[in-house]
């Protein structure tokens, strides 16, 4: 068996690559019109959902329905404290990061002791009650009516003018999103997450606290959904229940799978593709979402291990011999 | 630009789909009327709409789309609240008027550039309880609402002008669009003896409401729906009689209409919509219809295409009778129904009646 | 507080709304035993079943058996389409089941946009099977066409569990699920039984939308809320059993009814969905499961 | 002090007592096996002790601590670390990641580490790093570090389990059927390996039905059938003891089929 | 070789990506013969036995009987009566002792009877009978083990495959299941056995090939064996 060990310099300029294709997006995004930059800013966000979303799912072999939950904490606590108290939006952000972690803490207890459907069913009333709890606590969150105003994202006196600022703002945001997952998986906590992801029994026998790991992946993505939240908040000025709601899943399993889960791209090529394809299809009208729909059944078919799965195919070394955990994690939360 | 561009960010698709799809098929009549005569100021119009889903993030991408490429002149836009509130920072910043289905953005500075055809709550409050109180002997009555903006405030008003209008308010009950059964609340405002359900929220739930009503074997309760679509009101109508009966502008039942200049508005929309559509309810084609209606008139006055002329405009205009009602803007009147346009309707032998 | 009365009344819709729940959560076990997959469009085969049968009594002034017969067969065609072209090739490259689950939530999608364009956007409903009710027994009011879900949910999960349990395919069916080369290599051709599982399915789903339309309205996206609501009674069923799937439901109604007399209908489903969390923190895998003897 | 006490364990499956009051000493530095028939309640007995299962009634103790009941995970801190009679590897990980995750027990560090790198953090993944190539090449799968461990043939998933094992650096290590689809020769190597794992400082427990791999290495042999304990002592006791013999050899050949040496026909 | 030919593999080649997990093999089993394969680990045994029952893609022909089989689907095969019993088992997990035996005699014939196939594989395995109920995941690893090999023998195969059957078995409960195989063989039962111990294998297969490297290095009699001094050496590579 081959398993060529590439240089060094060979895998730096690899692993680079992917953020130069990310800021080449960006650029386009900059010299385009607000509409492109719309996309593109809703692309970085998810982007970062995603990210989050990845850790849990990809990395760590679980699944959660409800990540809504904590983006909905995130975009109510920025709103709130931003739009009513006038706080400053970093402070307001991080509180609000805060928040949603501790509360990913409590509910993640006793959640996370379940496994596989009911663990997908729990998670998924999580978000549930959340979604509905944002339409019914009309005092604080003015139901369907939604909050507006709210402010652009800004450092204490230094505020954001306008999109393009803030999709650059948005889009270093993510790479570092993206930075940090790399820097929590490639660790000795990461390897036991994936760990965990390829066999629980097996990881508590080598001493690996399950309960506690997992835990802390929820937490982490919690985090990651609770600071999409308030920049979505900040970008768009507005949020309402539905921002927050099951689309938001159904999204986010799109751009995972479609990207690629437990890859380190794949979050943010799904983001980017999920919501720039139905632009392209857009001059279809009527039969935009048939399209949209048939196109996504194909990339699922044909790219079963997503988008920057199909990146392997293109590198040097055998497929085989990649030393990432590439895509196959999936597998693991498919049982 | 060659055509002056009117842009709309609908709800094609998702819970609005009902009504805004007949608000677009309204407009479309409306513009190729007027292209047929000319257009606008002599350029042809140009109508571009985007189907949001009847999501605010979705309406974001939309709107900015049509106001990027598509360099629209003016909005007018469909009955999805959170999607046109969600946009409206944008809209303004870049000085378009939008000319709503939905109820007002929030903030002023954004109320400054919308204008609703969409009319008060109080009005539709005040056909019911002019009603009831002069046909029927119930004097409680329970309230049956669902949780989007424009039922919230029906339901604050008829709270608040009950008293003054002679009845008690048993009952505040909610429920979800997409509730499968309302059994419960309705059992609930029958124990604290209401005689009439007053629902606000449209679609689907007044038919299931209705069924509910006859399933549990109440055979005195009278229901009294929402402005709506007639093809869920013929279909509640179809299950309690007459003991249904619901809002209605006067062009759903056309023989409603007083001649004048309103029979004139209605006829010429009701002309072209039957020749199209046949049959197919026209109460929101209607006020698309008269969406355009508004718009032209005040490009008209402007005589510009100019956005911040046509906003100033759209506050001058003198009274204009639609297809619908009778639209009376003002600066400081951006609704612009300002008399009751409702009479209340039942289906009668298979028809929608004044009752 | 309600009286007596009021609150047995709300138990028995309570019950009426929980069967249509279990009987749309009975559709998730069919597909469930013979696959592993979550089917989320389950929900879209309720709507297409109701919508397909009113469409052809209204346009078709079809008897309403005859609607029946064509409907169902119809929707069940549907089930196999979507197998043959969306499950199967996904299936057969060994894709992992969360993406086969939202190319199923993708076919909903696009089924959902073609009957928007094929009938139209509006709520549709038709009449009870049998005309007349509600039954009176003292204040107690039960609409008849509750009857005929009572027993016709009966009869599907009755009917199921001996193929699931008694019959050569419906065990077949089961060992598709847990492994499905080792079926194969036993003689169990796997692909027809995914497609027998769809079609059922799809079927099941079918009859449960035509029997519920006529207590409400559906429209084409009618499909969604029945999924979510039959999705979580199949999981309080310990997915995977019809009769579990609707006491599921069953439940899932109780506790929306009890919630909203004490709650309001606001937050029934916060605190059906937050007695239903608790529910699964006691029995981790599933109220029925949790009630068999435990092993590790 | 023995390092590692069964006392009167028993562990019931609803009316199946799968252990029945099984107790023994494992003495510090021992290879010590536990063989029995198919179904004798080995597998159960290694479930109870390492902590996947709670014992329905008896006790265990680890270098003197009660660990009975204990989670799995805390178990195995304190040094008690097991392989599974079907292997339980992390298919998607690299065979080099499989066993790093090993060294968890024996390193530390988490999500503050993770992100910051201090040095020590860095010395440390170094070292995990060296110490992971010189267990590869202890057990022979350098060649294949960087394959996904699910697609090794089964022989070499075994051996890869045993490394990931090692790698936690156990005081006391239970093996459950190592040898199983392993060829007479790697058999012989495997054994050589436990011997080598034994030489430095591991005690090993090890459940087999390959007599050839426990003649061989195991100084003392417990025999359990129906879940008793129906013999322990020395192999040269145990292959004489009639009834070992009766329960579960069934008679003198099989002992010499299994034999090191190929059989003729 | 000797008689008809019941299996033949034709040039059979399987590759997992760039991986040539089984360079093109031919292999021939004919009527009532005992075979057995032997090879180290990763030789592609496994690869074969999948290959031959079409659950990895392959290249190269398979004939059953005489009759070219190579289109054939795996259940399509089954059918035909070749039965393999994989490596690691293939049970259902979730269903009973029993429910798996049953779903073992899927092909049956309508009119013959299920239970007497049941009762021959107790007698076969008696342990299986106490355990009738019980899920098959909760069985002990050698129980397991026997009800895979009862679950393929429910089948009444032409050709039986088994891959690694002692796997985890006490050695007399292994020598017993080999004896079985030999008793079956003797009914005229075809067998492919893959196997690593093999002492007890070759005591009963006529002719042995020897599996290296993804190829197969060497075919011989089975008595050949003994004195043949290389084959140590290329079997354990
Ligand atoms: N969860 C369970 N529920 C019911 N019975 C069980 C369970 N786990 C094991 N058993 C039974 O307990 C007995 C002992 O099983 P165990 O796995 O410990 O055997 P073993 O000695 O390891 O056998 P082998 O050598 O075949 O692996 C078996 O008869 C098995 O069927
Ligand atoms: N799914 C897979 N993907 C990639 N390579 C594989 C896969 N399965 C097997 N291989 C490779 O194919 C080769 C042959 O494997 P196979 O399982 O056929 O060997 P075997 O002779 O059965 O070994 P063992 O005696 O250990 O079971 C090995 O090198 C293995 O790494
Ligand atoms: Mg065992
Ligand atoms: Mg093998």
């Amino acid at each position: 068996m081959i398993s060529r060990v590439s240089t060094s310099t060979d895998r730096r300029w690899r692993a680079l690559l992917p953020v130069a294709v990310v800021l080449a997006v960006m650029a386009f995004g900059l010299t385009s019109s607000g509409y492109v930059v719309t996309v593109i800013g809703f692309a970085a966000i998810y982007g970062i959902f995603c990210t989050g979303l990845n850790f849990f799912m990809g990395y760590t072999g679980q699944a959660s329905f409800g990540q809504n939950a904590f983006a909905a904490l995130g975009g109510y606590g920025t709103a709130i404290l931003c739009g009513n108290h006038y706080w400053d939006p970093l402070a307001a952000f991080l509180v609000s990061m805060v928040f949603a972690g501790l509360v990913a803490y409590l509910v993640g207890l006793p959640t996370l002791k379940l496994r596989g459907h009911y663990l997908a069913m729990a998670t998924f009333a999580l978000g549930l009650i959340t979604y509905e709890i944002s339409i019914e606590w009309n005092s604080l969150t003015q139901g369907y009516m939604g909050i507006s105003g709210i402010p652009p994202l800004g450092v204490w006196k230094f505020e954001l003018a306008n999109e393009k600022q803030m999709l650059v703002a948005l889009t270093l945001l993510m790479l570092l999103g993206v930075w940090i997952s790399v820097r929590l998986r490639d660790s000795r906590f990461g390897r036991a997450l994936r760990a965990i992801a390829g066999s629980e029994p097996a990881a508590r026998a080598l001493g690996i606290d399950v309960a506690r790991y997992k835990l802390a992946a929820f937490v982490i993505a919690a985090l990651y959904a609770s600071a999409a939240g308030s920049l979505f908040a900040h970008f768009v000025g507005f949020i309402s229940p539905e921002v927050f709601g099951a689309a938001m899943v159904i999204q986010s399993f799109t751009m995972l799978f479609l990207g690629g889960i437990g890859t380190t791209w794949g979050p943010i090529v799904g983001a980017i593709m999920v919501l720039m394809l139905p632009e392209f299809l857009r001059g279809l009208k009527e039969l935009q979402d048939v399209v949209y729909s048939m196109a996504l059944i194909a990339l699922l078919i044909f790219a079963p291990k997503g988008l920057a799965g199909l990146g392997s195919l293109f590198a040097r070394r055998p497929k085989a011999a990649l030393p990432t955990p590439s895509g196959a994690p999936a597998r693991a939360i498919a049982k | 630009q060659e055509t002056y561009k009117i842009g709309a960010a609908l709800g094609l698709t998702g819970y609005a789909a009902a009504s805004d799809r007949a608000w677009r098929d309204g407009q479309m009549l409306a513009i190729e009327a007027l292209n047929a005569k000319g257009g606008l100021l002599g350029k042809k119009i140009e109508y571009i709409g985007e189907d949001n889903r009847s999501e605010p993030q979705e309406a974001v991408v939309v709107y900015r789309k049509m106001m990027s490429n598509d360099k629209v002149n003016i909005f007018a836009s469909g009955c999805v609240s959170a999607g046109n509130f969600a946009a409206a920072g944008a809209v303004i910043r870049s000085e378009t008027p939008m000319v709503l289905c939905s109820i007002l953005p929030p903030r002023p500075e954004e109320q400054k550039w919308a204008f609703s055809i969409l009319p008060p709550p109080r009005f539709e409050m005040e056909a019911r309880y002019g009603w009831l109180k002069a046909n029927s002997q119930v004097r409680k009555i329970g309230i049956m609402h669902d949780p989007t903006p424009y039922a919230q405030l029906m339901k604050d008003v008829a709270v608040k002008t009950a008293q003054e209008s002679g009845f008690e308010v048993v009952a505040v009950e909610t429920y979800k669009p997409d509730d499968v059964d309302m059994s419960v609340q309705i059992g609930r405002i029958n124990a604290a003896g209401g005689g009439a359900i007053i629902k606000m929220g449209q679609g689907g739930s007044t038919v299931t409401v209705a069924k509910n009503i006859k399933q549990l074997g109440l055979d005195q309760m009278i229901l009294m729906a929402s402005l709506d679509d007639g093809v869920p009101l013929k279909a509640a109508g179809e299950v309690l009689g007459e003991r249904f009966m619901f809002v209605a502008p006067r062009v759903q039942i056309p023989s409603s209409i007083p001649d004048g200049e309103f029979r004139k508005a209605a006829d010429t929309f009701l002309t072209a919509w039957r020749e199209k559509y046949g049959d197919r309810d026209p109460n929101a084609g209607a006020r698309g219809w008269d969406s355009i209606t508004v718009i032209a008139t005040a490009v008209e006055l402007a005589k510009s295409y100019n956005g911040p002329a046509v906003r100033d405009a759209l506050e001058k205009l003198p009274p204009i009778q639609g297809a619908f009602a009778k639209f009376n803007f003002t600066a400081a009147q951006h609704v612009g129904i300002t008399e009751n346009p409702y009479v209340v309707g039942v289906l009668r032998d298979g028809r929608f009646q004044v009752k | 507080m309600p009286d007596a009365v009021q609150f047995i009344q709300s138990l028995v819709n309570g019950v009426g709304v929980g069967l249509i729940y279990g009987l749309v959560g009975i559709g998730f076990c069919v597909i469930y035993n013979a696959s592993g997959i979550v089917n989320f469009a389950q929900g879209v085969f309720v709507m297409l079943g109701g919508m397909a049968c009113e469409v052809l009594l209204r346009k078709f002034h079809l008897p309403l058996p005859i609607a029946f017969l064509i409907a169902v067969p119809f929707v069940a065609l549907v089930g196999l389409l979507m197998e043959v072209l969306v499950v199967r090739p996904m299936w057969n490259r060994g894709s992992p089941l969360f993406a086969i689950i939202l190319a199923t939530l993708a076919t909903q999608i696009m089924i959902e946009r073609i009957t928007i364009l094929t009938v139209d956007e509006q709520p549709h409903t038709f009449q009870e099977f049998t005309l007349g009710g509600p039954l009176k027994i003292g204040a107690i009011a039960i609409p008849y066409q509750l009857f005929w879900i009572v027993g016709c949910g009966a009869l599907m999960v009755g009917l199921l569990w001996l193929f699931f349990t008694r019959t050569r395919a419906g065990r077949a069916l089961r060992a598709c699920s847990q492994n499905r080369e080792a079926a194969a290599l036993l003689g169990i051709p796997v692909g027809a039984m995914l497609l027998l599982s769809f079609a059922l399915s799809a079927a099941l789903g079918a009859v449960a939308g035509i029997l519920v339309t006529p207590m409400q309205a559906i429209a084409f996206n009618s499909g969604t809320p029945f999924g979510v609501s039959g999705f979580i009674a199949a999981i309080i069923g310990g997915f995977g059993n019809a009769a579990g799937a609707l006491a599921g439901g069953i439940l899932l109604g109780v506790l929306q009814a009890v919630a909203i007399v004490l709650l309001g209908a606001g937050f029934k489903n916060v605190a059906a969905l937050t007695a239903l969390l608790f529910v699964l923190f006691l029995f981790p895998s599933g109220l029925f499961a949790g009630l068999k003897p435990k092993a590790h | 002090m023995a390092l590692l006490s069964v006392n009167d364990l028993t562990m019931r499956f609803g009316g199946l007592v799968a252990n029945d009051r099984i107790g023994f000493d494992v003495e510090e530095g021992a290879i010590f096996a536990v063989i029995g028939p198919n179904g004798a309640g080995k597998t159960t007995l290694f479930n109870a002790i390492s902590g996947a299962l709670t014992p329905t009634s008896g006790e265990v103790r680890f270098d003197g601590q009660i660990i009975t009941g204990r989670p799995q995970h805390v178990v195995a801190g304190a040094g008690l670390v097991r392989t599974y009679q079907l292997v339980q590897l992390f298919a998607d990980l690299s065979v080099r990641d499989n066993v790093a995750v090993g060294f968890h027990r024996v390193s530390r560090g988490g999500v503050f580490a993770a992100l910051f790198r201090p040095g020590w953090a860095r010395a440390q993944e170094a070292e995990v790093a060296e110490k992971t190539r010189d267990l590869l090449e202890f057990v022979g799968l350098s060649g294949v570090a960087d394959l996904p461990a699910g697609k090794l043939p089964y022989g070499q998933q075994r051996l890869l389990e045993v490394a990931r094992a090692l790698a936690a650096e156990p005081r006391l290590l239970l093996l459950d059927e190592p040898a199983a689809g392993l060829n007479t020769q790697e058999t012989a190597a495997l054994a050589d390996v436990i011997e080598r794992i034994n030489g430095r400082g591991v005690t090993v427990l090890l459940v087999e039905h390959d007599m050839s791999l426990v003649m061989k290495v195991a100084r003392r042999i417990v025999v359990i059938d129906f879940g008793r304990k129906i013999a322990e002592g020395s192999p040269a006791e145990i292959k004489v003891h009639p009834d070992v013999l009766a329960a579960y050899l069934g008679g003198t050949e099989a002992v010499a089929d299994d034999g090191a040496e190929p059989a003729h026909a | 070789m000797t008689g008809t030919p019941l299996i033949e593999l034709v040039d059979l080649a399987a590759a997992y990506g760039q991986v040539q997990a089984l360079k093109p093999t031919s292999l021939t089993v004919a009527e009532g013969e005992f075979v057995t394969v032997l090879g180290p680990n990763g030789a592609g045994k496994s690869t074969m036995l999948r290959a031959a029952m079409r659950l990895t893609p392959a290249s190269g022909r398979v004939r059953f009987r005489g009759r070219d089989i190579t289109r054939l689907s795996t259940h399509g095969r089954a059918r035909e009566g070749i039965i393999l019993v994989q490596e690691g088992r293939g049970l259902f997990g979730q269903m009973s002792v029993r429910e798996n035996l049953i779903l073992g005699a899927y092909t049956i014939a309508p009119g013959e009877s299920v239970d007497e196939r049941l009762e021959g594989v107790f007698r076969l395995f008696p342990r299986l009978k106490e355990r009738f109920g019980q899920t098959a995941s909760s069985l002990s690893g050698g129980e397991q083990q026997m009800l895979a090999i009862g679950r393929a023998l429910m089948a009444k195969p032409k050709l039986l495959m088994l891959d690694e059957p002692s796997l985890g078995l006490a050695p007399r409960v292994a020598a017993e299941i080999l004896d079985t195989l030999g008793t079956l063989n003797r009914d005229g039962l075809g067998i492919l056995l893959v196997e690593q111990k093999a002492p007890q294998a070759l005591r009963l297969a006529k002719r042995v090939y020897v599996l290296s490297l993804g190829g197969i290095v060497a075919e011989l009699a089975a008595s050949e064996v003994g004195s043949h001094h290389d084959l140590s050496r290329f079997y354990l590579h």
